[in-house]
């Protein structure tokens, strides 16, 4: 029983061992910094931009509550939260339409013979190598008035004057959703490529109609890809600023957007860094109920 | 995850070639710099110029300030160079290395906000006004009003430009308080008139030249030469001058005190003064640049244009913005920041 | 089995009081007993048990994949119990033939010579040599997935043999082929011994495989090591219930010892010989015991003569045919009778059955 | 004609419609915009005919060149750092069976990815600049750091991957044939584990150039 101690023992240093200097790269350049953005939002602004080094809750304070300009009256800070909610809203709803797009665009790849596979799924992340600005640029052609929807739409004699689409919600979705589709797509299709067909033979072999077939079989099988694509695409949804910043045409802000603010114009530092403790505290709870409801929806495993 | 890099690259990437020979780092406006005086004054020199795009002093501000940012020179608005030398941010010029600095234009030689130009160089000056597309509205344009409350056949189709001093105080104009005013009774007409009229703008937007001559934009608050070069492409932009008061604005070139090529600057600094250099920024950009004699090698359609030479009228109206103190920085951050968000 | 170190030179592998136990605390599991085991150069061995009988667990050990919780190893006399894998004269030829992909039949046949340090020319020397032995000179070249499954085969057996180990240890080699093929590889197989005189320990769950392969046989079960002996000893004459069962198909009887025979529940005496390596004690005289016999030792017969009986059941199963016989005291038998012998039964038909005493084993109850 | 009416259990109606779809968004403004970049014009809204000026601008621009270069260096460095810590983390954590503390680094490896962009662009803002001010040092050096540790997690995820695809049979067998250690890594693992560190390699090259 000793040397099998020793063993295990071995082993587990030959893993951290091994894992050092992933651990250490990370720990130095990925975690360290996020600890000191929780240490600037205890901290007391300065005057254009960084911190003086006094403790001070004011970030926090301003996450919640305004104090008006004028009269120092406290209020409930309802720009902020309505911010917050919309940025959940946008980044669900882009993770919804990139799972109903994406879904079928998984199982289409998945579907395809072995040959032509690869080729269909390096169309999918092409346009993941070029580059996000470029991508959002591209979209924006196709929404603007004047660009290839309402110019279409116009040609076609179905509107008259241009639909505005730049500058809106929906202009941030699309955008989002079309940089990433790619990341929903993925996940699902290596949860589809590892699914065993003939499950879907004896599902309709004991008589369920496709939809059933959807819903009863192939869903809950291929769910720990859709939960991988789900987190995948929320949590940049969540925290994107580039996109909802060149579409949304700096009105329609999302968290990103208003943390870059605060680092900004805004000149506030302890409550952007307060805001990207909030963000990345609501990041954290999502991840705790993905993971809560795909363990208790499969409780056998 | 794919973008942080617009923050980090801009901050610290630049740092790049901070040291290499014959190299120069800029840090100007985006869309500003004319790239054949870039490549001629490489040609000549052998320096290569890396530039990098700010959207607003303060961005520009809040990068310099972090710390070794790697650049040498910066483009400051008028209001901005006493912050940044208060700061200790920028390098006291040394004249005797910059020949041409004779050759300012006498009104731009001692200004207020840089005493005897012991900092910074003229690179263009400007005004802000209105930019609106006269064939979806054809009223006056002449007045700050446009924004404030925009007239029907604008609501929901109006951009401002997200430049914190010249909105604000545009619209301090219109409630009659001065630049840099404190006082708080105008502040909340502006603050409460900006918010009312938030939800009828379509966006608060860089990069308007593009969006105007397309028709993306029917209006925008906008810069003079920018709006200029809308109006060569699409010529039914015309440019508003508000009568009830509107920003001039001078950016000058500063020399960073962190700069690692000093020498390169300052045969940059000199290069921009030579009158023929500077009308070949004028001539891109669409600004008036300052230096005597620059005329002479500017594009013919300049020394005519609505947008560059102020109609008598409205040149009374025009301000320089002063720089303010830090309590009206903090009231003006405050309502921006509610405006923004 | 007493000696230690200066072995007899001609047992190749000894175990001695070989246990391994994975996990510890509560969810420790023992593998293996105590075991212990000689096997002889130049012998055909051949493990033999059901699955997770702790048979590879042994195998492993004297491969050196796994290190034994206790007990040792030696071979040839030397104790190799903490020797690494790669320091070992031993090579395995594994379940699932385990061929690197990205290396050619000879690259990989060549690979333990090549790890050896030996020349390129020496190690293509030896490659050719055992392909030509396993009959895949043409394949030299060829990827393993480029291969059928019994070709893959012979290149895991070439692989392992090249290096001319001491052992080699196979493990439930033929397991994936169809049954033509594994035929024609036990015979290979046994062939492939013979000339090289290269001690082979087999691991199978087959025992008609072990049967004719083998020259002793180990069976195992749950850890341990119950039986060893050659094919015959195996069959004849199993120690216990299990091996019984295990190799072949038995009848059990229960039955007390009684003077020189046991008495059967149905009241008959069947005079078996009380030697041998029983399990149970002689001086018991009215010791509880269970008879094994094989279906082939029993012959039936239309009269009223030894052991009353009723066919229940007739199978035709070609050359036999399989009766199954209720007795008097409700247990039952089977009984396998060459079809082609005089006379048939019926469903129903009482006969009497005969017992060839001599084949019949006693064992523990 | 029949054929095409056959029930294929593999199809699910109105999938390859709406997939197709996919493909003809993700693809068409993209292709808009590289028309678009041919346009001779200064603007790209308006259509001034074909040309190549853009392209040939983008290439004569030292500041543009200078950027490329620089980003590729770092992209350079960073993969193969990413990709080397990465590989020895999921040998490390995949070929030694279940050790006490690999949750731990699973979660400090899966962090990067966790992290919504702003709040890693904010926290190496501030991280650096602090780093920066405190030791005077302004080289590239950081910028590869952050890049190589951003990229763990895409490197790592297609070896351990493959890793888990790959049986262990094949280091037993290795070292069943007189290989060592390092030999069984040289020549088995490393070669057949390729196909993962190319494609973490690829990845994190991709993503740092993108970041």
């Amino acid at each position: 029983m000793k040397k099998q101690h020793r063993q295990q023992r071995s082993k587990g240093a030959n893993g951290w061992l091994l894992s050092t200097p992933a651990l250490l790269l990370l720990v130095f350049a990925a975690s360290g910094p996020l600890l000191i953005v929780a240490l600037y939002s205890v901290l007391e602004k300065g005057d254009y931009s960084g911190v003086r080094w006094i403790l001070s809750g004011d970030g926090w304070f301003r996450v919640l509550f305004e104090r008006d300009i004028f009269d120092q009256t406290v209020s409930l800070a309802d720009a902020n939260l309505s911010i917050f909610w919309r940025s959940v809203k946008l980044s669900i709803a882009t993770t919804l339409v990139t799972f109903v797009l994406g879904l079928p665009t998984a199982w289409f790849i998945a579907t395809r013979p072995a040959r032509v596979r690869a080729f269909w799924l390096f169309l999918i992340t092409i346009p993941f190598w070029t580059n996000l600005l470029i991508r959002t640029f591209a979209i924006m052609e196709v929404v603007r008035n004047e660009g290839i929807v309402n110019t279409a739409l116009m040609k076609a004699g179905l509107i008259s004057a241009p639909i505005q689409i730049m500058y809106t919600d929906t202009a941030v979705l699309i955008g989002m959703a079309y940089v990433y589709l790619p990341l929903m797509v993925l996940p699902l299709f290596a949860a589809i490529d590892r699914f065993d067909f003939r499950l879907i033979e004896a599902g309709y072999d004991l008589y369920a109609s496709r939809w059933q077939v959807l819903r009863g079989v192939i869903l809950p099988i291929i769910k720990p890809g859709i939960i991988a694509g789900f987190i995948l695409v929320f949590i940049p949804s969540l925290g994107a600023y580039v996109t909802p910043r060149l579409l949304g045409g700096g009105k329609n802000m999302m968290i990103g957007n208003f943390i870059e603010l605060q680092f900004g114009q805004g000149q506030n530092w302890p409550l952007g860094a307060a805001l990207s403790t909030v963000l990345l505290l609501i990041v954290l709870v999502s991840r705790v109920i993905y993971t809560r409801a795909s363990s208790r929806d499969n409780p056998h495993g | 995850m794919k973008t942080y890099l617009i923050a980090t690259t801009a901050l610290l990437g630049s740092t790049f070639a901070a040291m290499a020979e014959g190299q120069l780092n800029l840090y100007n406006w985006g869309n500003y710099t004319s790239p054949e005086m870039i490549a001629k004054f490489t040609e000549q020199t052998g320096i290569a110029v890396t530039i990098a795009d700010y959207d607003s002093n303060t961005t520009a501000l809040t990068k310099v300030e972090a710390g070794a940012s790697g650049f040498d020179l910066v483009v400051p608005s008028a209001n901005y160079i006493p912050v940044y030398v208060r700061q200790g941010l920028l390098a006291e010029l040394d004249h005797a290395k910059i020949p041409n600095i004779s050759n300012i234009a006498a009104e731009w030689k001692d200004v207020p906000w840089d005493p005897g130009r012991a900092h910074s160089v003229p690179w263009q000056w400007g005004s802000v006004g209105i930019a609106v597309n006269t064939s979806v509205y054809d009223g006056d344009p002449n007045t700050s009003e446009l924004f404030l409350d925009p007239p029907e056949e604008l609501v929901g189709k109006i951009n401002i430009v997200p430049e914190m001093n010249d909105v604000l105080n545009m619209a301090i104009f219109n409630a009659g308080g001065e630049a840099c005013t404190e006082d708080l009774t105008i502040l909340r007409t502006v603050r409460d008139r900006l918010m009312a009229a938030r939800p009828k703008w379509l966006s608060m937007d860089y990069g308007t030249t593009d969006k105007l001559s397309s028709g993306d934009y029917a209006a925008s608050v906008n810069w003079n030469g920018s709006t200029m070069r809308a109006r060569v492409n699409n010529p039914d932009v015309v440019y508003g001058y508000p009568k009830e008061g509107y920003p001039l604005f001078m950016d000058s070139v500063a020399l960073l005190a962190d700069a690692r090529n000093v020498d390169e600057a300052y045969q940059f600094i000199n290069f921009i003064l030579e009158p023929e250099n500077a009308a070949m920024i004028s001539g891109f950009a669409r600004y008036a640049d300052g230096v005597a004699g620059s005329d002479k090698f500017m594009p013919e359609d300049m020394k005519t244009a609505p947008e560059i030479v102020t109609p008598k009228e409205f040149a009374a109206a025009g301000h320089f913005l002063p720089t303010c103190d830090q309590s009206a920085v903090d009231l003006y951050t405050a309502i921006w920041t509610e405006l923004l968000k | 089995m007493q000696g230690d170190g200066q072995l007899n030179s001609t047992i190749a592998v000894d175990a001695r009081n070989v246990g391994k136990i994975y996990g510890n605390g509560n969810s420790a599991v023992a593998a293996l007993g105590d075991v212990s085991i000689s096997i002889q150069q130049g012998e055909f061995f051949t493990l033999l048990g059901p699955s997770g009988c702790g048979k590879t667990t042994l195998l492993r050990c004297i491969a050196g994949f796994e290190t034994p919780t206790s007990g040792t190893i030696h071979l040839s006399g030397t104790d190799i119990t903490h020797t690494p894998p790669n320091e070992r004269p031993v090579n395995t030829v594994f379940q699932s033939y385990a061929l690197f992909p990205h290396l050619t039949v000879a690259q990989n046949v060549g690979f333990g010579l090549k790890m050896l340090g030996k020349p390129a020319g020496d190690v293509a020397k030896a490659v050719a040599r055992v392909l030509a032995l396993v009959k895949l000179e043409t394949f030299a070249d060829r990827l393993p997935q480029q291969l059928s499954g019994g070709q893959q085969q012979r290149v895991a057996l070439a692989r392992a043999l090249a290096p001319e180990p001491e052992v080699l240890l196979l493990d439930e080699p033929l397991s994936a082929l169809d049954l033509k093929l594994r035929k024609e590889m036990q015979s290979e197989l046994k062939r492939l011994q013979t000339e090289t005189g290269i001690t082979f320990i087999f691991v199978t769950h087959d025992q008609e495989e072990a049967l004719t392969m083998s020259n002793r046989i180990g069976v195992m079960s749950q850890g341990a090591l119950l039986q060893v002996g050659t094919p015959h000893e195996i069959y004849e004459h199993p120690v216990n219930r299990f091996v019984a069962d295990f190799i072949g198909e038995t009848n059990f009887l229960e039955g007390h010892i009684n003077g020189a025979g046991v008495r059967l529940g149905t009241g008959d005496l069947l005079e078996v010989p009380l030697e041998g390596p029983l399990e149970v004690p002689l001086d018991g005289q009215l010791g509880a015991v269970t008879l094994a016999i094989r279906p082939e030792q029993i012959r039936l017969a239309a009269a009223v003569t030894g052991i009353a009986a009723t066919i229940t059941d007739a199978t035709y199963m070609g050359t036999d045919t399989h009766y199954t016989l209720g007795l008097s005291d409700g247990s039952h038998i089977v009984a396998r009778v060459q079809s082609n012998s005089a006379g048939t039964y019926g469903v129903g038909e009482a006969v009497g059955l005969s017992i060839d005493a001599k084949a019949v084993q006693v064992l523990k109850a | 004609m029949a054929k095409a009416r056959s029930f294929d259990v593999r199809t699910l109606p109105g999938f390859t419609a709406i997939a197709i779809l996919s493909f003809v968004l993700l693809y068409a403004p993209i292709l808009t915009l590289v028309v678009y970049s041919f346009n001779g014009g200064n603007s790209v809204n308006q259509w001034g005919g074909f040309s190549l000026e853009w392209y040939v601008v983008a290439f004569n621009n030292e500041a543009v060149q200078d950027a490329t270069a620089r980003s590729l260096i770092i992209a350079l460095w960073a993969s193969v750092i990413s990709t080397t810590a990465a590989t020895m983390a999921a040998l490390g954590t995949t070929r030694r069976g279940r050790f006490k503390g690999q949750t731990v680094i699973y979660i400090i490896i899966n962090q990067p990815l966790m992290v919504p962009e702003i709040v890693t662009a904010v926290a190496l803002l501030i991280f650096f600049s602090t780093v920066k001010v405190a030791t005077g040092y302004t080289g590239l050096g950081y910028l590869i750091l952050a890049h190589s540790a951003f990229c763990i997690p895409f490197a790592y995820l297609p070896i351990r991957a493959r890793l888990e695809g790959m049986d262990t049979a094949m280091e037993t067998a290795a070292a069943d044939l007189y290989a060592t250690p390092w030999q069984t890594f040289r020549y088995i693992t490393l070669p057949l584990l390729m196909p993962g560190v190319i494609a973490g390699a690829m990845l994190a090259f991709i993503i740092s150039l993108e970041t």
